[in-house]
C-alpha cells in the first residue's frame, strides 16, 4: 500500500503543476502553489519516514503502462523511502523558502509549474522499479530542472549553462540506457525483480558498473562530468538551485546505489578501487576549485562536488567489504555515506537559501562586492553561520559525524586481503582529511568575505534581512543540522533498515535505554571500540564556555570600551584594504597551482611617475574544459565543418554518389558466396 | 527455331549495348542524338521480336511507342532545344572518353558477372537479355554522370530508361509493361519538358551554388 | 558513590591541564632565553600575564559584531575540552569515551574555525593575512595527522586513546613505523602551535605573522582567554605526544592510589621533558618562508604514509 | 473488397477531379480537409475492416495502421495547410490559381500514397509510389522562386533515377517468381511472392533488391541517396514538408519492407539487415553532424527526419522481435512528432517572416504558445521522455547494446550528436532576448497539439490493438 501513497504524492505533484500552469499568471499564485507543494511534500516526507522507521519491508505495485509487456512497476524498500526523507525534506524547506523568497520572480510561469513537477519527477524515481520508469522518471526529473535552469534566459551565459547542462543530462541517460540493456540483455527484460533474479557474469557487471557511474556520476557531478555543475546550479533561482544541488544529487546517489547494491548483486573487489579514486579525486579537486570561486553560488556548486566524491568513497568502502563478505563494516561505509548524504542535503539547500537571501537583498553574487552582511543580516549570519561550521565538519554538527564515520570505515581498510585497496584505502584517507581541511578554509573565506569585515559596496550596506518564510526555512534546516549532530545514534538506527536490506548487516543498535551516560554515543562496529558522543561534547562545550564566560565577567571585568580599528597602527578606512576572496585563497593557488589549475594571470603595473591605476587580472578554469571538452567540442564542430561540403554538391555529384553506392552494393552481390 | 528466336533477340540487345557505347564515344550533340535515334529503333525491334516469339500483341504497342516517341519526337524536339538555348554542340566531359569507354568496359563484365551465376530456374535467354539490359542501364547512369551538358544527361536517362523496356519485354509475360512504358514516355516529357522551361542550359549540375546561398542562407559557419 | 568518584577524576583532569597549561608555556620561555644567553621571565609569568589581562578593559574596533566577542570563549572552551578528553596520568577516565583521537583533532578544528573567522571580523589586512595563513597551515596538517592517526590506530585497532595507550603500555615492541609517526607528529605540533620554524609567537613582524596577525585586535579578556587556548593547545600536545609515544607510567587497570600517583609523577616528568626539548628544537632552526610550509608539512606527510605502508611490511598485512 | 477500401481510394480520386475546378482557395481549402477528413474515417474505420487479398490489392496488419497513420496525418496536415495557405495567399507567395493546382496535387498525393500502401501487385506500389513522388515534386517547386525550381528540379531528377531503378528492381523481382510461379499477374503479388521466396533463385533476389534498396532508398531519404530532401523540405510549403517527413518516406520504408520480409524468407540472399544496419548508421551519424551547420530552420529538420530514417533503417536491420517493434513504433512516432514540428515552424517562419534561426530568437517571449509546442515538439523528437520516441529509442539502443554492443555504441554516439544540435539550435530559437516581430498568430494549434497529445500518450502507454499489430509484423520482419 504505502507505494501507492508515495505514487499520490507524485500525482499531487504533477497537479500543482497543472493548476500553476493555469493560475501562474495571477500574483497571488506562487504563494499558492509553493504552499500546496510544501503540504505534499510534507505528506511524502511522513510517510516516508514512517515506511523507514516501519522496517520498510519492499511493498510493490505494476501498471499496465510503459513499456508493452514488461508494465510499469513501482516499489517502495527502505533505500528508496531513506531518500525520499531525503528529497521532500529538501523539497519542503525549499517550498517554505519559496513561499517569500518566489515573490521576486520576474516570469514565474517559467518557474511555477515546473517547480512541482521537479519535485514529482524526483520522487517518481525513487519508486520506479523497472529500467523504463526508472530513466523516464529520471529524464523528465532533468527537463524539468533544465526548464528551471532557462527560467532566467535572457542571460546568455545561462542558456549556454542550461545547453551544456542538458547535453550532460542526455550522456549520463544514453550510458543508463545501456547499462541497463545489458542488464536486461537481448529479450529485454527490464524489470528490476527479474534483473535481480539473473546474474550477470563478471566482465558484463563490470561494464555495467562503469556506465553507472557514467550516467550516475554525470548527474551527481563526479569529476570530470562535473563541469555542468557549477554553471547550471547559479542559473537557476536559488530555492531551485538548493533543490538541484541539495536534493538532485541524491537521486543520483540513489540511481548509483540502486544499481550498484541492489541489481548488480555480487561486487568484485576491483570495482571499488574505481569508485574510491574517482570519490578521493573528486572530492580534492571539487573543494580546491570551490576555493577559488568568487560567485558565492558556483562556490557552494563545487562544494557539491566535493561532497558527492566523499559519498562515493563512503560507498567504495562499503563496495569493498562487501565484495570481501564483511557485512559490518560495509553497513559502517554504507551507513556513513547515507548519513553524509542526509547531511549534505540539509546544510547544502540550507547555504543555498542564504546565498538567495543575500542575492535578493544585495544583488550582488560576487564575494567581492559583499562583506559586513553580519551586521544587517544577523538572523541569516547566525544560520549560514551553522551551515558553514556544519559542512567544514566540525564537532558536534553533523558534518563531523557523517566524515568520522567514514574514517572509522577507513581504519578498517587494513583488514582487507588485497593489497590494492590496503595502500588505496589510506591514501583515500588522507585526500578525504585534505579535502575537509580544504572545506573549512573554504567556508571560512566565503563567510568571512561576505558576512564579517566591512562592506565593500554601497548594496553591500543597505542590505536588509529575508523575510519571515525565508528565515524559517533556513533555521528549521539549521536545527536540523544541529540535531543530526548532536543525537547521531537516532540516525543511524533510522538508517539501519537500509543497510540490512541492502548488505544483510547493520550497524549496531546506538541508542538503548535504559538512559545512561553512554546514552546516544556512536558506536561504529563492536571490533574497533572507538566512539563518539556529539551531545557530551556539546555539554562539554557549553558548559566550560559559559562558565569560564561568567568567571571572567563575575570576578574579573566585563568592561568594554568601543574604538577605532587598531590595525598595527596602521588603518586605513579603504575597504579596498581588507583581505578579499583570492586574496584569501592565494597561497593555497601557490601550493596546489601548479597541479590542478588552469590560471591565467596578468598584471599591469605602471612605471613608477605615471599617473594610470595599476591593475591585475586573475582567471582561474577548469582545466578539464581545456583539456577535455573544449576538444571535444572543436571535433564536432569541424567535422560538422567539413561534412557541410556536401549540403553544395551539384545534381551530377550526387548521382555520382548514388551510381558509386550502387556499383558497391552491385560488387557486394557478386561477391556473395 | 528457339534457336533461331534466340540468335536475333540476343542480336539486337547486343546492338543496343553497342549503341549504348557509341552514345558514349560521341563528342558532338547533333551525332549523339541520331545514335540515341538508332538505339530506339533498335530497342522497338527488339520489343517487337519479343512480341513475337512471346505472341503478346500488347508489346507491339510498346515498340510503336518507343519507335514513334523515342526514335522520332524527342530527337526532334532535343534538336530543336539546343538550337532554341543555344547550347554548344560539343559535349563538355568530366572524364575523357577513353577512361569512360574503360569504365563502361568494367560495367559490362560486372553485369555479366552478376548474371551468369543466376541459378537454372531462370531461362537462359531471360539470363542473357537481363546482363544487356543490366550493362546498358549502367551505361545510361556511366553517360549521365560523365557528362555536363543537360541534353546529354537526358539522352543518357532516356537510354538507361531503354534498358529498363528491353528487360521489361524480355520478361515472359510481365503484365503492365505497356502502362509502365507510356508512363516513362510521360516521365521523359516532363524532364524535356523542365529542361526548356527552366532555361537549364549548359549545366545539368544544379544551377550555380554559390548563387542559391542568398536564398538558402546555407553557407559559412554558423555565428 | 563511583560516579561521582569518576566525575571528580574526570574534572580533577580538566582542571589539572588548565591549571598546568601555563606553567608549559613558562618553563618553555624560561628555557629558550637561557638558550639565548637571556635571564628570561620568571615561568609563573604566563600566569601574571593572563590575570593582568582579564582585569583589563576590551577595546572591541566599532565595526566588530557579537562573533568577534564570543569566538574567544568557544576558542577555548573547545580547545580545553579537547585537553581534558585526552588521558593524562590515567586512562579511562569516565568520558574518555566520548570523543576519539579524530573528534579531539576536529575540536582543536572548531577553535580555529572560530579563530580564523574573528580575524576576518573588523575587516583589517592583519587579520585576513593570519587567517588565510592559518587555514593553509591546517589543510596541510590535517592529512599528515590523519596519517599518524591511522598509524597507531592501525596497530591498537581503535582510535579510542585510552585503548591505545593500554595498548602500548602492553608493550608493542619498537616499531620503525612509530618513530615515523612520531616524527611527522612532531612536524605537526610545531605547525599546529605556531612554533618556528612555522611562525614566531614571539614576533610583530607582519611577513611573517600568522598567529599573532589573527588576534592582532583583541585585547583584555578575550586575548586572554586566547592566550590561555595557545597555552592548552600546546598542552594538549604535549599530552598527546605523551600519551601515544610514551605511555608508560599511566593509570590504567588498577587506579588505586598509588598508580594513580605515578601516573600523575610521570606525566608532569613527561611534560616539563618535552617544555624543555621544544626551545631546544627552536633555537637550533631559522623561521621559514611561508611558501615553504608545504615542504615542512609535506615531508611530516610523507613519514606519516611512510609509517603506514611501513606497518603493512612489518605485519606482512593484518 | 470492402467500402472502406474503395473509399480510400475513390474519395482522393474524386477529390483531385473536383478541386482541380474549384475557383475559390477558401472553398478548396475546406474541400481539401473535407476529402481529407473522410478519407481519415474510411482508412480509420479499415481497423475493423476484415483482411483483404487479391492478386492487385491487399489488407492485411501490416499496411492497415498505416494506412490509418498516414490518412491521420494526412487529415491534419490539411487543417494545418488551410490556416498555413491564407497567410501565404495574402503575402502573395502564392496565387489563386497556383492553389487550385496545389489542392488537386494534395489529393492526388494521398490517393497516390493509400494506392502504394495497399498494393498487392508490387507493380502498383511502384506506381503509387512514383505518382506520389512526382506529386510532390511539383509542389515543391510551387512558390517558383529559384531555389524552389532549384530543389524541385534536383527532386526531380533524382527522384526519376531512383524510379528507373525501382522499376528494374521489380522487373528483376517479377522474373524471379515468374519462373517459380509462373507467369501472369500472381507472379507480381507480393503475398504469392512472401510464400515462394523460399524457392526463388537467391542470387537474382539479391540483385533485384539491391536495385529496390537504391530505388526506394531514394526516396526514404537514406544517406547517399539523400540529396533531394533537405531543399526538397526547406524550398517547399511547410504542409507538404510535414507530409514528406511525415508519411512519404515512411511509405517508401514500407515498400522496402515489404521486399526485406521476402529476403528474410530466402536463407541464400545476401544479408540484407547488414546492409540496412550500415546504410542507417551512416544516415545517422551523417545527418547528425549536418545539423550542426544549419541556419535554416525547415532545413534543419530535414536533415532530422534523415536521422531518424536512419535510425528505422538500423532497428530493422537489427531485426528480432524488439528491434523490429522498436523501428515500427518508432516509424509511427516520428511521422507525428516529425509533421508535429513542422506545423509550428511553419506557423513560426510566418510569424517571424523568415526561416533563418539567427533571425528568431527569444520566441517564448513573443509567442509562447508556438514556442511550446516548438519545444515539445523538439524536446519529443530528440528523444527525451515522456514520449514515445523515447521508447522505441529505449527498446532499440538496450536491446541491441545486449547484442551488438560496438554497433550499439556507434548508435548512441550519433543519437548523442544529433541531440546535441537539436537543442543547441531549439534554445537558440526559444531562448535569449526576442528578436523579429511580435504580431499575432492566425494558426491553428489544434494539429500540432493533438499530434503532441498523441506522441506523450503513446510514450507513457501503448493500446493493446496498437501493440499486437506491432508484434505480429515484427514477427514477418524476421
Amino acid at each position: 500500500m504505502p507505494v501507492v501513497v508515495g505514487l499520490w504524492c507524485v500525482a499531487g505533484f504533477i497537479a500543482i503543476a497543472a493548476v500553476a500552469i493555469a493560475i501562474g499568471r495571477f500574483s497571488r499564485a506562487s504563494a499558492l502553489i509553493y504552499g500546496a507543494s510544501l503540504l505534499v511534500s510534507l505528506a511524502a516526507l511522513a510517510f516516508g519516514l514512517q515506511h523507514l522507521i516501519g522496517a520498510g519491508f519492499p511493498d510493490m505495485v505494476d501498471y499496465p503502462l510503459g513499456v508493452p509487456g514488461i508494465g510499469a512497476h513501482f516499489r517502495l524498500d527502505a533505500l528508496s523511502a531513506f531518500f525520499l526523507v531525503v528529497i521532500n525534506l529538501g523539497g519542503a524547506a525549499a517550498s517554505l523558502y519559496a513561499i517569500g523568497y518566489g515573490r521576486h520572480e520576474i516570469a514565474p510561469l517559467r518557474v511555477l509549474p515546473f517547480f512541482p513537477a521537479y519535485l514529482g519527477g524526483m520522487n517518481l524515481v525513487l519508486l520506479a522499479d523497472d529500467a523504463f520508469s526508472f530513466l523516464v522518471a529520471w529524464e523528465f526529473m532533468s527537463l524539468t530542472s533544465w526548464a528551471l535552469v532557462l527560467a532566467n534566459h535572457r542571460a546568455p551565459e545561462n542558456v549556454r549553462a542550461g545547453y551544456i547542462y542538458l547535453v550532460m543530462a542526455g550522456f549520463g541517460t544514453l550510458s543508463l540506457l545501456l547499462a541497463f540493456g545489458l542488464l536486461a540483455g537481448p529479450d529485454g527484460s527490464y524489470a528490476f525483480e527479474s534483473i535481480r533474479a539473473s546474474h550477470p557474469v563478471p566482465f558484463v557487471a563490470a561494464l555495467t558498473l562503469l556506465l553507472t557511474l557514467l550516467g550516475a556520476g554525470s548527474k551527481a557531478g563526479l569529476v570530470p562530468l562535473h563541469v555542468w555543475l557549477p554553471l547550471a546550479h547559479p542559473a537557476a533561482p536559488s530555492h531551485v538551485s538548493a533543490l538541484m544541488s541539495g536534493v538532485m544529487t541524491k537521486v543520483a546517489v540513489y540511481g548509483f546505489i540502486r544499481i550498484a547494491f541492489d541489481l548488480l548483486g555480487e561486487p568484485v573487489w576491483w570495482w571499488s578501487l574505481i569508485v574510491l579514486a574517482i570519490g578521493a579525486i573528486t572530492a580534492v579537486i571539487g573543494i580546491l576549485y570551490a576555493l577559488m570561486q568568487r560567485d558565492i553560488k558556483r562556490l557552494l556548486a563545487y562544494s557539491t562536488v566535493e561532497n558527492i566524491g566523499i559519498v562515493f568513497i563512503g560507498l567504495g568502502l562499503a563496495l569493498a567489504f562487501r565484495a570481501n563478505k564483511m557485512e559490518l563494516p560495509a553497513a559502517l561505509a554504507l551507513t556513513a555515506a547515507l548519513f553524509h548524504v542526509l547531511n549534505h542535503s540539509l546544510y547544502k539547500s540550507l547555504l543555498f537559501f542564504g546565498a538567495g537571501a543575500v542575492l535578493t537583498a544585495t544583488g550582488k553574487r560576487s564575494l567581492e562586492d559583499l562583506g559586513g552582511l553580519i551586521h544587517r543580516m544577523p538572523n541569516t549570519a547566525i544560520v549560514v553561520l551553522i551551515g558553514c561550521a556544519a559542512i567544514s565538519a566540525l564537532p558536534p554538527l553533523n558534518g563531523f559525524v557523517s566524515e568520522w564515520m567514514i574514517f572509522q570505515a577507513i581504519l578498517v581498510g587494513p583488514q582487507l586481503p588485497q593489497w590494492g585497496l590496503r595502500f588505496m584505502v589510506p591514501t583515500v584517507g588522507a585526500l578525504l582529511a585534505l579535502s575537509a581541511a580544504l572545506t573549512a578554509a573554504c567556508f571560512v573565506k566565503a563567510y568571512g568575505v561576505m558576512f564579517l569585515g566591512r562592506p565593500r559596496t554601497p548594496a553591500a550596506e543597505a542590505a536588509t534581512d529575508a523575510d519571515r518564510f525565508s528565515l524559517s526555512a533556513m533555521f528549521i534546516l539549521a536545527a536540523f543540522c544541529f540535531c543530526a549532530g548532536v543525537l547521531p545514534g537516532l540516525v543511524i538506527d533510522i538508517l539501519a533498515p537500509v543497510a540490512q536490506s541492502l548488505l544483510g548487516a547493520r550497524m549496531p543498535v546506538q541508542v538503548h535505554l535504559p538512559f545512561s551516560l553512554a546514552w546516544a554515543s556512536i558506536l561504529p562496529i563492536a571490533e574497533s571500540r572507538s566512539s563518539y558522543n556529539g551531545f557530551i561534547i556539546l555539554a562539554f562545550l557549553v558548559i566550560s564556555g559559559t562558565f569560564t564566560a561568567m568567571f571572567i565577567h563575575r570576578f574579573a571585568t566585563r568592561a568594554t570600551r568601543r574604538s577605532a580599528i587598531w590595525d598595527c597602527g596602521y588603518p586605513d578606512p579603504s575597504v579596498a584594504t581588507q583581505y578579499s576572496s583570492s586574496s584569501f585563497v592565494m597561497p593555497i593557488r601557490r601550493v596546489f597551482g601548479a597541479t590542478v589549475f588552469d590560471v591565467r594571470r596578468s598584471l599591469d603595473m605602471p612605471r613608477p611617475g605615471e599617473t594610470r591605476p595599476g591593475s591585475f587580472h586573475l582567471k582561474v578554469w577548469d582545466p578539464v574544459w581545456r583539456y577535455f571538452y573544449g576538444p571535444v567540442a572543436r571535433l564536432v564542430l569541424r567535422s560538422a565543418t567539413v561534412l557541410n561540403q556536401l549540403q553544395f554538391l551539384t545534381i551530377r555529384r550526387y548521382l555520382t554518389l548514388v551510381f558509386a553506392t550502387l556499383i558497391l552494393l552491385l560488387m557486394v552481390v557478386a561477391a556473395w558466396r | 527455331m528457339r534457336a533461331l528466336s534466340f540468335d536475333i533477340a540476343h542480336l539486337l540487345a547486343g546492338l543496343m549495348l553497342v549503341l549504348s557505347f557509341l552514345l558514349l564515344y560521341q563528342d558532338r550533340i547533333t551525332a549523339m542524338l541520331n545514335v540515341f535515334a538508332m538505339q530506339a529503333v533498335a530497342l522497338s525491334a527488339s520489343v517487337a521480336w519479343q512480341a513475337v516469339i512471346q505472341d503478346a500483341p500488347h508489346l507491339l504497342v510498346t515498340a510503336a511507342i518507343a519507335l514513334v516517341v523515342k526514335g522520332i519526337v524527342i530527337p526532334t524536339a532535343l534538336h530543336r532545344i539546343v538550337r532554341k538555348l543555344g547550347i554548344h554542340r560539343e559535349i563538355e566531359e568530366v572524364i575523357g572518353a577513353g577512361l569512360t569507354m574503360l569504365v563502361g568496359l568494367g560495367l559490362v563484365a560486372l553485369s555479366i558477372l552478376l548474371m551468369l551465376p543466376v541459378g537454372e530456374k531462370v531461362s537462359i535467354l531471360v539470363r542473357e537479355d537481363l546482363a544487356f539490359a543490366l550493362a546498358v542501364i549502367l551505361l545510361g547512369l556511366l553517360m549521365m554522370i560523365t557528362r555536363r551538358n543537360a541534353v546529354t544527361q537526358i539522352v543518357g536517362f532516356m537510354s538507361l530508361e531503354n534498358g529498363l523496356v528491353l528487360a521489361a519485354s524480355g520478361a515472359k509475360g510481365m503484365p503492365l509493361v505497356v502502362e509502365f512504358s507510356v508512363a516513362f514516355s510521360v516521365l521523359i516529357a516532363f524532364i524535356v519538358f523542365g529542361v526548356f522551361v527552366f532555361r537549364i542550359r549548359e549545366r545539368f549540375d544544379s544551377v550555380d551554388v554559390s548563387a542559391l546561398d542568398r536564398f538558402r542562407g546555407e553557407r559559412g559557419e554558423q555565428p | 558513590m563511583a560516579l561521582m568518584a569518576e566525575i571528580a577524576a574526570q574534572a580533577v583532569q580538566m582542571l589539572l591541564v588548565l591549571a598546568i597549561a601555563p606553567l608549559m608555556l613558562g618553563i618553555t620561555r624560561k628555557v629558550k632565553a637561557r638558550l639565548l644567553r637571556r635571564i628570561g621571565p620568571p615561568i609563573w609569568q604566563p600566569y601574571l600575564d593572563l590575570w593582568k589581562l582579564m582585569h583589563k578593559e576590551a577595546v572591541l574596533a566599532h565595526n566588530a559584531s557579537w562573533l568577534y566577542r564570543t569566538a574567544p570563549y568557544l576558542v577555548f572552551a573547545a580547545t580545553w575540552v579537547a585537553a581534558a578528553l585526552v588521558p593524562t596520568y590515567a586512562t579511562n577516565l569516565m568520558f574518555s569515551w566520548s570523543a576519539d583521537l579524530i573528534a579531539i583533532v576536529a575540536l582543536l578544528g572548531t577553535g580555529r574555525f572560530a579563530l580564523a573567522l574573528a580575524g576576518m571580523d573588523v575587516g583589517t589586512a592583519f587579520g585576513g593575512i593570519g587567517s588565510s595563513r592559518e587555514m593553509l597551515i591546517a589543510s596541510l596538517a590535517e592529512p599528515a595527522m590523519l596519517l599518524v592517526v591511522f598509524t597507531v590506530a592501525l596497530i591498537a585497532g581503535t582510535t579510542q586513546l585510552s585503548v591505545i595507550a593500554e595498548t602500548f603500555i602492553g608493550g608493542v615492541g619498537v616499531r620503525v613505523s612509530l618513530g615515523l609517526a612520531l616524527l611527522a607528529f612532531v612536524f605537526i605540533a610545531v605547525a599546529e602551535n605556531a612554533r618556528i620554524p612555522i611562525d614566531n609567537p614571539a614576533t610583530h613582524l607582519e611577513l611573517t605573522m600568522v598567529h599573532e596577525a589573527m588576534v592582532l585586535e583583541y585585547s583584555g579578556r578575550h586575548l586572554a582567554m586566547i592566550e590561555a587556548a595557545a597555552a592548552l593547545k600546546l598542552m594538549l600536545y604535549f599530552s598527546l605526544l605523551a600519551c601515544l609515544f610514551f605511555p608508560f607510567g599511566m593509570a590504567t587497570k588498577d587506579q588505586s592510589e598509588i598508580a594513580l600517583a605515578i601516573g600523575l609523577g610521570s606525566y608532569l616528568a613527561k611534560l616539563v621533558v618535552l617544555a624543555a626539548l621544544l626551545p631546544i628544537g627552536e633555537t637550533a632552526v631559522a623561521k621559514m618562508r611561508v611558501f615553504r610550509y608545504p615542504i615542512f608539512l609535506g615531508s611530516a606527510f610523507a613519514a606519516a604514509a611512510l609509517a603506514v605502508f611501513l606497518l603493512f611490511v612489518s605485519r606482512g598485512g593484518l | 473488397m470492402s467500402a472502406a477500401l474503395f473509399a480510400i481510394l475513390w474519395i482522393p480520386a474524386v477529390a483531385v477531379a473536383v478541386l482541380a475546378f474549384v475557383e475559390s482557395y477558401r472553398l478548396g481549402a475546406a474541400l481539401n480537409v473535407l476529402a481529407a477528413g473522410l478519407t481519415f474515417v474510411a482508412g480509420l474505420s479499415m481497423l475493423f475492416a476484415p483482411q483483404y487479398r487479391t492478386d492487385i490489392l491487399i489488407v492485411d496488419d501490416f499496411n492497415v495502421y498505416l494506412v490509418t497513420l498516414t490518412t491521420f496525418v494526412a487529415f491534419t496536415s490539411s487543417i494545418f495547410s488551410a490556416s498555413y495557405i491564407g497567410h501565404e495567399l495574402e503575402i502573395g507567395r502564392l496565387t489563386p490559381k497556383s492553389l487550385r493546382f496545389y489542392h488537386a496535387l494534395y489529393q492526388a498525393m494521398i490517393g497516390a500514397m493509400n494506392v502504394a500502401l495497399v498494393a498487392n501487385n508490387v507493380g502498383l506500389l511502384w506506381v503509387g509510389l512514383e505518382v506520389a513522388t512526382l506529386t510532390t515534386v511539383m509542389m515543391v517547386g510551387i512558390y517558383r522562386t529559384p531555389a524552389a525550381v532549384e530543389a524541385a528540379w534536383k527532386y526531380f531528377i533524382l527522384g526519376s533515377v531512383g524510379i528507373a531503378l525501382a522499376f528494374f528492381g521489380t522487373i528483376l523481382v517479377y522474373l524471379v517468381s515468374q519462373e517459380v510461379v509462373g507467369e501472369g499477374l500472381q507472379a507480381m503479388a507480393w503475398d504469392v511472392m512472401l510464400q515462394n521466396s523460399a524457392k526463388f533463385d537467391p542470387k537474382l533476389l539479391s540483385l533485384a533488391f539491391v536495385f529496390l534498396l537504391v530505388g526506394y532508398g531514394t526516396k526514404v531519404g537514406l544517406a547517399p541517396f539523400h540529396a533531394w530532401l533537405p531543399d526538397a523540405h526547406a524550398e517547399g510549403p511547410t504542409p507538404i514538408s510535414a507530409v514528406l517527413s511525415g508519411l512519404l518516406l515512411n511509405v517508401a520504408l514500407y515498400a522496402l519492407l515489404r521486399f526485406k520480409m521476402m529476403l528474410a524468407a530466402n536463407p541464400d540472399t545476401i544479408d540484407v539487415g547488414q546492409v540496412l544496419i550500415v546504410l542507417g548508421l551512416v544516415s545517422l551519424i551523417f545527418a547528425a553532424f549536418m545539423l550542426y551547420r544549419r541556419r535554416d530552420i525547415k532545413r534543419m529538420f530535414a536533415y532530422s527526419s534523415i536521422e531518424h530514417m536512419g535510425i528505422m533503417a538500423f532497428a530493422f536491420g537489427m531485426g528480432g522481435p524488439l528491434a523490429n517493434f522498436a523501428g515500427l513504433l518508432h516509424m509511427t512516432m516520428h511521422s507525428l512528432t516529425k509533421s508535429a514540428i513542422f506545423f509550428a515552424v511553419g506557423h513560426i517562419a510566418q510569424v517571424k517572416g523568415t526561416q533563418r534561426i539567427a533571425d528568431i530568437k527569444g520566441l517564448s517571449v513573443t509567442h509562447p504558445v508556438l514556442a511550446v509546442g516548438l519545444g515539445l515538439g523538439v524536446v519529443a523528437i530528440a528523444g527525451l521522455p515522456p514520449f514515445g520516441v523515447f521508447m522505441s529509442e529505449f527498446m532499440l539502443v538496450s536491446s541491441s547494446f545486449a547484442r551488438q554492443p560496438l554497433l550499439a555504441v556507434v548508435l548512441v554516439f550519433g543519437l548523442l550528436v544529433a541531440f546535441g544540435a537539436l537543442i543547441l539550435r531549439m534554445q537558440d530559437v526559444l531562448f535569449g532576448e526576442p528578436s523579429g516581430p511580435i504580431g499575432g498568430v492566425k494558426a491553428s494549434y489544434v494539429p500540432l497539439f493533438v499530434h503532441l497529445a498523441i506522441v506523450l500518450v503513446a510514450g507513457l502507454w501503448l493500446p493493446e490493438p496498437v501493440v499486437q499489430w506491432f508484434r505480429s509484423v515484427a514477427a514477418q520482419l524476421g
